[in-house]
C-alpha cells in the first residue's frame, strides 16, 4: 500500500490526555453553584403508584426541589426507537427501575439524605417475567396490543423438504443469559444553562444528536436551545445508547437556573441503562453424509423487558445471523421481541447476532461428531464466500474473509489445513 | 458537619485543610483538590479507578476515609507525569495502545508504578498479578500488560 | 455519605478510652474495606469511627517461643511478605496473597478480616488451623480467647464493644508443614466459594500430626477434626489423599445439609484439598 | 484431574443500522492556510479510537501530518450528526464521509494549485508530506501551507462538507427476503481451555482470533478491539450474568456482577485478515462487535472437547459443568 498514515497505529489523538488524567469525563466536571441530582426509582416491577409526596424531602435544609412527571413540560417518554421510557413515571410503573422523582440539592449528601424521605406507596398489579410466558393469552398484557412487540419471519427454500434430504439431524435448545455492558465509568453529566439561556449537557453519550432531539422533545423547547457536548467516554458497549441522566438534568438546570450534576454509583448505573436480551434458541439443523447443510429451522424468543429500546431490531439481527455464516438452501426462522416487566433490554456489543453464534456454532460442532468430521471441515464445507446467497436472498457481493479467517486461525493452533479442508 | 483539620502531602506537596470527617480520600482529592484523575468506577474497591499511593503503596481511595490518610503520603496520577513530560509507563502505555476509554487508566498507571518501583524487571504474571486489582473493560488486559512490560525495558535502560 | 465523627488515637490506651466512652455508638476503622463501603451503604451509621491505622503498636509479626504473634492492624501485604510467615506458617502465606486484590491487600488487616466474622473470610480458616488465639483488650482489662469461640455466627463475634482486638496468636507445630488454597468464582477479586487449609508433620513417610480447617461451608471458619483424626498416623500417599478427599466431602455435604450450595461444594472440595495437598508436597520436597 | 481441550467458533456480522434505516455519517473539513486542518463529526468516540481513525483518515487523504489535524467530535453545537456510535459502523460510515469531505476541500485546494502550477488537470496532482506536487514530475511542487494562504487570499475557502449512507434494504416481514446489512464482517476464534473436573473450574489458555476487518487503519486499536472483544466473551462465558428475581436485579454491583480480571483473560493472539472492502474508506469494514461474538461459543466447543459435556445455558458456570459431568457419570454407567 502507498498510504502513509492509514495501516499505521500512531498514538491516540486523546491519548496523552487519558495516561496524564487529564482527560474530562463528566463527572470530573466542577461548575460554581453547581447542585447535584439523586433518581429515586421504583420498588416494584409493576404497579401502580396510589401515593407520591416529595414535601418532607422538600422540607429538608438544602433541597432545592424535587422533580416529578408533574414537572416535565414536553413528552414524559425517551427511546431510541419509541419514546416509551418514563422520564418520571406517572402514575404507573413497569419495571423495578423506573424512575419516579429526581431530588436536587445543594450537595450530593443532601440529595441521597432527601431520597430517603420519598414517600410513594403503590399497589401492585400482576407482572410477568419469563417471555415464554409473556407470549401466552393468558399473560398480564402490559401493551394494549399484546406482549409481542415484534415477529420476524425467514423463509427460505423448503425445510421439509430439506430435512428428508438429511442423514443426520441435530435438535437443541439453548438460553442466553441477560448480561450488562459494565462500562468502567458510570453515567454522570452536568447541565447547565448558557449565557444565551441555551440548555448545555456535558455528557459521556453515544450520540448526541440523538440526545438532543429527545431532550429538546421531553423539556418542549426547540432543538438548536439544546447542545450537548459528549466529553470522554467511560466505555459504551451499547448501554449508552438509550438515555439515563440527560433529560433528568437539563431539565432541572432550566428550572433551577443552575448547573446540575447527576453521578450515579455502581448499583444505580446497573439499574439505569439497558441490558442484553436474554435468548431462548430452539434450534434443527439437518445435514448430509459429506457435511453439507442442507436445513434449519429455529425458533428465537428475546426478552424485550418493559421497554422497546431496540427490540425489533435486535431480534431481526438474531434472525438474520441464526444460519451462521454457511450456506443453508432451506430455512425457517421465526425471531420475536417480548414485553416482560424485567428490566428493559436493548443495545449491547453483538446487538442480537451475538447469541446465535451460541447455538449455531455448538450444533456444527454435534454434526460434525455425529458425522465424524473435524470442527473445521464441517464449518469449511459451508462456509460463505464472494458471491454466497444468506438466508434473507442477499447475495455477498463485498469483500468475505471468512476462509482466511478459518486459515489463519487454525494454523496457529498447528491444525493441518490441507487435511482438513 | 464534623470538620477535623487534615494534613498530608499530596503529590509532594504539603496540604492542610479542614475537612469533613466523613469523606472518602477519593472525594478529597477529587471534590476538594479537583484533582480528578482519580476515578470512581465502583465505590467498593472492586474496581481500581480510583486507585493512589498512599505512603508508596497502591490503595483504592474509595475505601479510605480522609482523615486516615493524615501525615501520610498521597500520590495521584497527576504526580505521575504531565503531558509535558510523560513518564515512562505512560509513554509505553501509549505505544503499546494500552488505552481505549481511559477510565480506568491512571489506576493502572498507578499500579504498574507500584510494580516497577518494588520489582524493575517483572514477569508477565507478575504484572498480571500487579494489576489484578484494576478492572478494565475496553482493551482485555493484554496490551496493559505489554505496556508494563514496555516501560521496565525502557527504565532498565 | 451519612455523618460520622472520626478519631485518630495514636496509642492503645487512647484508644480504649475512646471505645470505653464511645460504647456500641463508636466503631474501629481499621483498612476501612468493608467498613468504609458498610458506612456508605447505610448498613452501619456509627457515631463515631475509631482509626486504629496510626497505632504504631498494633503493627507488626514477631515469633515468641514456637508462637507467632501477628498484630491486629497489620496489612495482608505485610503477613504475605514476611519470613516468619513465610517459613513457619506458609498457609497464611498462601491465604493473604489471594485476598482481594493488590489494593485491599495494601489495606486490609488481619483483625479486620477475623472482626468481621464472614465465613469467606480469606485468612480465618488458617488462623484457624494454627489454634489461632485472639488477645482482646480493653479498660477493664486483658483477655485471650479462642478464634473457634470468638467467632459466633455470620457478621458475629464475642467482643465486647469497649474491646480491642490487639493481636492473634499462633502456635504452629514445630517443623510443620502447610497449605491453604481458595476456589473462587474468578483469579482475583474472588469472594471464596470454599476454602481450606492443612498442616502436617512428618515423621518418615507418616503423618505424625495435622491439623485441618475449612471456610466457607459454615458460619465461620472451623477444625475439621474427624478430618485430623483420619490424618493422625497415616502414610502420605495416594491412597490417604483419596480418603482424605472422600472423607472431606462427605464432611462438607453435613454441613451444608440442604442449602442451594451444597451439592456444588461438596464435590467441588476435593479439587481443594487436593490443590493444598500438592502445595505441601511441593514444600516438603524442599 | 484438568483436562484440556480446544474449540472453535465462526461467525458472521452485518455492520450498520441496517434494514433500509436511514445509516449516514455527515463530516466538514477546512484546510487552514498554513496547511493544518480541522475536521469536524458528530461521531462520539466510546474509547474505540473513531478520534485517531478518522483523523488518520482525514490526515492520508489531506496529505499532511495527523499532528496537523485536529478533530472535533460529538459537539451538537457544531459538528454535523454522525449518527450512533454503534452497530460497527464508525470507521465504516463516518470514516467514509470524513474521507469524502477532505477530498473535497482537497480538490479545491487542487483546482488552485492546478492555475498556480500551471498544470491542465488536477489529475496529475497529489499531496504528500505536506506538498502539493506533479505525480509524474515531483520537482514540481508547492507547499500546503504556501498554496492554501495563496487560495484564502484569492477568496477560496477550503471547505468540503460529505454525507455516507450505508445501503441497506429492508427485509420482508412475512419472508424475511432483502438485503439488511452492508457490509458484512467475518471471524473465526479458537480458544483452548481446562477443565477441572473436580472443582468445575474452566481456565482459558489461549485465544487466536482471526477477523476479516476489510483493512486496519490503525492496526494497534484493531488489535486492541480484538482482545477486549475477546475478553468480554470470557466473562459472558463463564462469569457474567445480571441475576433476576422478580424483576428485580440482584447482583448489581461489581462484587457480585464478575467481569474478568486481568488474571482470567488469557493470552490472545489478534491476527488481522485484511480483504481490502471496495466500498470501505482506504478498504476498511469495522470490527467492535465481531470481535466478541466468536469467543463465548468457542469457549463452550472447547469445554465440550475437554470433558464432554455441552453447556447449553449461560453463563458455563463450574456448577453448571460438575452437574453435567455427574449426570455423564451416571448416565455412563
Amino acid at each position: 500500500m502507498h498510504e502513509r498514515i492509514v495501516g499505521q497505529s500512531p498514538w491516540r489523538v486523546d491519548g496523552i490526555a487519558k495516561v496524564t488524567g487529564k482527560a474530562v469525563f463528566p463527572q470530573d466536571i466542577y461548575l460554581p453553584g453547581m447542585v447535584y441530582g439523586k433518581t429515586v426509582r421504583s420498588k416494584y416491577p409493576h404497579a401502580k403508584i396510589t401515593k407520591l409526596d416529595t414535601s418532607k424531602a422538600e422540607a429538608l435544609p438544602g433541597v432545592l426541589k424535587v422533580f416529578t412527571a408533574r414537572d416535565v413540560p414536553g413528552h414524559n417518554g425517551h427511546g431510541v426507537l419509541h419514546p416509551d421510557i418514563p422520564v418520571f413515571a406517572d402514575g404507573k410503573v413497569t419495571s423495578i427501575n423506573d424512575a419516579i422523582c429526581l431530588v436536587v440539592a445543594e450537595t450530593q449528601d443532601i440529595a441521597e439524605e432527601a431520597a430517603l424521605l420519598i414517600d410513594v406507596e403503590y399497589e401492585e398489579l400482576p407482572a410477568v417475567f419469563d417471555p415464554r410466558e409473556a407470549m401466552k393469552e393468558t399473560a398480564p398484557k402490559l401493551r394494549e396490543n399484546g406482549n409481542i412487540a415484534y415477529h420476524l419471519k425467514i423463509r427460505k427454500g423448503d425445510v421439509e423438504k430439506g430435512f428428508a434430504l438429511a442423514d443426520v439431524i441435530v435438535e437443541q435448545s439453548f438460553k442466553t443469559s441477560m448480561v450488562d455492558q459494565a462500562f468502567l465509568q458510570p453515567e454522570a453529566g452536568v447541565a447547565t444553562v448558557d449565557e444565551r439561556g441555551h440548555i448545555v449537557i456535558y455528557v459521556a453519550t453515544q450520540y448526541p444528536h440523538w440526545d438532543r432531539t429527545e431532550i429538546a422533545r421531553a423539556l418542549g423547547v426547540s432543538q438548536n436551545m439544546v447542545r450537548v457536548v459528549t466529553t470522554a467516554v467511560g466505555g459504551a458497549f451499547g448501554g449508552r445508547e438509550d438515555m439515563t441522566v440527560q433529560i433528568h438534568a437539563c431539565l432541572a438546570a432550566m428550572v433551577l437556573k443552575r448547573p446540575v450534576k447527576i453521578v450515579y454509583d455502581r448499583s444505580e448505573s446497573f439499574k439505569a441503562h439497558s441490558k442484553r436480551h436474554p435468548m431462548y434458541m430452539d434450534y434443527r439443523v439437518g445435514a448430509t453424509r459429506d457435511g453439507k447443510l442442507v436445513a434449519l429451522e429455529a425458533t428465537i424468543i428475546g426478552d424485550a423487558g418493559a421497554y422497546l429500546s431496540w427490540s425489533p431490531n435486535i431480534l431481526r439481527k438474531a434472525a438474520v445471523h441464526a444460519t451462521g455464516p454457511y450456506y443453508i438452501p432451506n430455512v425457517k426462522v421465526d425471531s420475536y421481541a417480548v414485553h416482560t416487566n424485567n428490566p428493559f433490554t436493548g443495545a449491547m456489543r453483538g446487538f442480537g447476532a451475538a447469541q446465535p453464534p451460541m447455538a449455531y456454532e455448538a450444533i456444527m460442532d454435534m454434526l460434525a461428531e455425529k458425522l465424524n468430521l473435524h470442527p473445521f471441515t464441517i464449518r469449511w464445507r459451508n462456509a460463505f464466500e464472494r458471491g454466497s446467497e444468506t438466508a434473507t436472498g442477499q447475495i455477498l457481493d463485498m469483500s468475505v474473509g471468512l476462509k482466511e479467517t478459518m486459515l489463519e486461525a487454525a494454523r496457529r493452533f498447528g491444525w493441518n489445513v490441507e487435511e482438513l479442508k | 458537619m464534623e470538620m477535623k483539620k487534615l494534613s498530608l502531602t499530596v503529590n509532594g506537596k504539603l496540604i492542610e485543610r479542614e475537612v469533613p470527617t466523613n469523606i472518602r480520600l477519593l472525594d478529597f482529592l477529587r471534590d476538594y483538590l479537583h484533582l480528578t484523575g482519580t476515578k470512581e468506577g465502583c465505590g467498593e474497591g472492586e474496581c481500581g479507578a480510583c486507585t493512589v499511593l498512599l505512603d508508596g503503596k497502591p490503595v483504592n481511595s474509595c475505601l479510605v476515609m480522609a482523615h486516615s490518610a493524615h501525615g501520610r503520603e498521597v500520590i495521584t496520577i497527576e504526580g505521575i507525569g504531565t503531558p509535558d513530560k510523560l513518564h515512562p509507563i505512560q509513554e509505553a502505555f501509549l505505544e503499546a495502545g494500552a488505552v481505549q476509554c481511559g477510565y480506568c487508566t491512571p489506576g493502572m498507571v498507578l499500579a504498574a508504578y507500584a510494580l516497577l518501583k518494588e520489582n524493575p524487571n517483572p514477569t508477565r504474571e507478575e504484572i498480571k498479578v500487579a494489576i489484578s486489582g484494576n478492572l478494565c473493560r475496553c482493551t482485555g488486559y493484554n496490551k496493559i500488560v505489554d505496556a508494563v512490560e514496555l516501560a521496565a525495558r525502557k527504565e532498565g535502560k | 455519605m451519612q455523618k460520622v465523627d472520626y478519631f485518630r488515637p495514636e496509642t492503645i490506651e487512647e484508644a480504649l478510652e475512646l471505645l470505653a466512652a464511645g460504647r456500641e455508638e463508636y466503631k474501629i476503622l481499621a483498612g476501612g474495606t468493608d467498613l468504609v463501603l458498610h458506612l456508605r451503604e447505610r448498613k452501619v451509621s456509627p457515631k463515631a469511627l475509631v482509626d486504629i491505622t496510626h497505632i504504631s503498636a498494633l503493627k507488626g509479626i514477631r515469633e515468641e517461643e514456637g508462637k507467632i504473634i501477628i498484630k491486629a492492624a497489620t496489612t495482608f501485604t505485610e503477613v504475605a511478605s514476611s519470613t516468619i510467615v513465610l517459613e513457619k506458617i506458609p498457609a497464611l502465606a498462601d491465604a493473604c496473597k489471594v485476598v482481594g486484590s493488590p489494593q485491599i491487600r495494601n489495606q486490609g488487616t488481619i483483625g479486620g478480616n477475623i472482626v468481621n466474622a464472614s465465613p469467606a473470610a480469606d485468612s480465618v480458616p488458617a488462623l484457624v488451623l494454627f489454634d489461632g488465639v485472639a488477645r482482646l483488650t480493653s479498660k477493664r482489662g486483658t483477655r485471650e480467647i479462642l478464634l473457634t469461640e470468638l467467632l459466633q455466627g455470620v457478621g458475629k463475634t464475642a467482643i465486647e464493644p469497649d474491646e480491642l482486638l490487639e493481636e492473634v496468636i499462633l502456635t504452629p507445630y514445630p517443623g510443620s508443614v502447610s497449605g491453604f488454597y481458595k476456589l473462587g468464582r474468578r483469579n482475583a477479586l474472588a469472594i471464596a466459594r470454599i476454602s481450606g487449609a492443612v498442616e502436617l508433620v512428618f515423621a518418615g513417610s507418616k503423618i505424625a500430626k495435622a491439623r485441618v480447617a475449612l471456610g466457607s461451608v459454615a458460619p465461620n471458619p472451623f477444625r475439621a477434626t474427624e478430618l485430623e483424626q483420619f490424618l493422625n498416623g497415616r502414610e502420605f500417599n495416594e491412597e490417604t489423599k483419596e480418603e482424605l478427599i472422600a472423607l472431606a466431602k462427605n464432611l462438607v455435604a453435613d454441613k451444608l445439609g440442604s442449602r442451594a450450595s451444597a451439592p456444588y461444594k461438596r464435590e467441588a472440595i476435593a479439587g481443594v484439598m487436593r490443590e493444598i495437598l500438592n502445595r505441601i508436597e511441593q514444600r516438603r520436597g524442599r | 484431574m484438568k483436562k484440556r481441550g480446544i474449540g472453535m467458533a465462526s461467525i458472521f456480522y452485518g455492520t450498520g443500522y441496517g434494514n433500509g434505516f436511514p445509516d449516514v455519517s455527515s463530516a466538514v473539513v477546512e484546510i487552514h492556510d498554513d496547511g493544518s486542518a480541522t475536521v469536524l463529526t458528530g461521531a462520539a468516540d466510546c474509547g474505540q479510537g473513531s478520534n485517531t481513525v478518522l483523523a488518520q483518515i482525514a490526515a492520508e487523504e489531506l496529505g499532511i501530518p495527523i499532528e496537523k489535524i485536529t478533530l472535533i467530535s460529538a459537539d451538537t453545537d457544531c459538528t454535523p450528526d454522525a449518527g450512533t456510535t454503534a452497530a460497527t459502523r464508525q470507521t465504516y460510515t463516518s470514516g467514509n464521509a470524513v474521507k469524502l469531505a477532505a477530498a473535497k476541500a482537497k480538490k479545491i485546494l487542487l483546482d488552485f494549485a492546478a492555475g498556480v502550477l500551471a498544470v491542465n488537470t488536477i489529475d496529475g496532482l497529489d499531496i504528500k508530506d505536506g506538498y502539493v506536487y506533479v505525480k509524474t514530475f515531483p520537482q514540481k511542487r508547492i507547499s500546503v501551507a504556501e498554496l492554501a494562504s495563496h487560495a484564502r487570499f484569492k477568496g477560496n475557502r477550503l471547505i468540503g462538507e460529505a454525507s455516507f449512507t450505508t445501503h441497506s434494504t429492508m427485509v420482508d416481514p412475512e419472508t424475511g427476503q432483502g438485503a439488511p446489512y452492508y457490509p458484512y464482517a467475518f471471524a473465526t476464534q479458537i480458544a483452548e481451555v481446562e477443565v477441572d473436573t473436580e472443582t468445575g473450574k474452566v481456565e482459558v489458555i489461549r485465544i487466536v482470533a482471526a477477523h476479516d476487518v476489510g483493512r486496519a487503519i490503525n492496526k494497534i486499536a484493531v488489535e486492541g478491539q480484538i482482545q477486549g472483544g475477546v475478553a468480554q466473551g470470557v466473562g459472558w462465558a463463564l462469569t457474567e450474568e445480571v441475576e433476576l428475581k422478580n424483576g428485580q436485579i440482584q447482583n448489581p454491583s461489581f462484587t457480585e456482577y464478575l467481569i474478568p480480571t486481568a488474571l482470567d483473560v488469557p493470552e490472545v493472539t489478534p491476527v488481522i485478515v485484511e480483504t481490502y472492502e471496495e466500498t470501505g474508506p482506504y478498504g476498511a469494514k469495522g470490527v467492535g462487535e465481531p470481535a466478541m461474538l466468536p469467543t463465548m461459543p468457542a469457549i463452550l466447543n472447547a469445554i465440550y472437547n475437554a470433558v464432554g459435556v455441552r453447556i447449553t445455558e449461560l453463563p458455563a458456570t463450574p456448577e453448571k459443568i460438575l452437574k453435567a459431568l455427574k449426570e455423564k457419570e451416571q448416565k455412563n454407567a
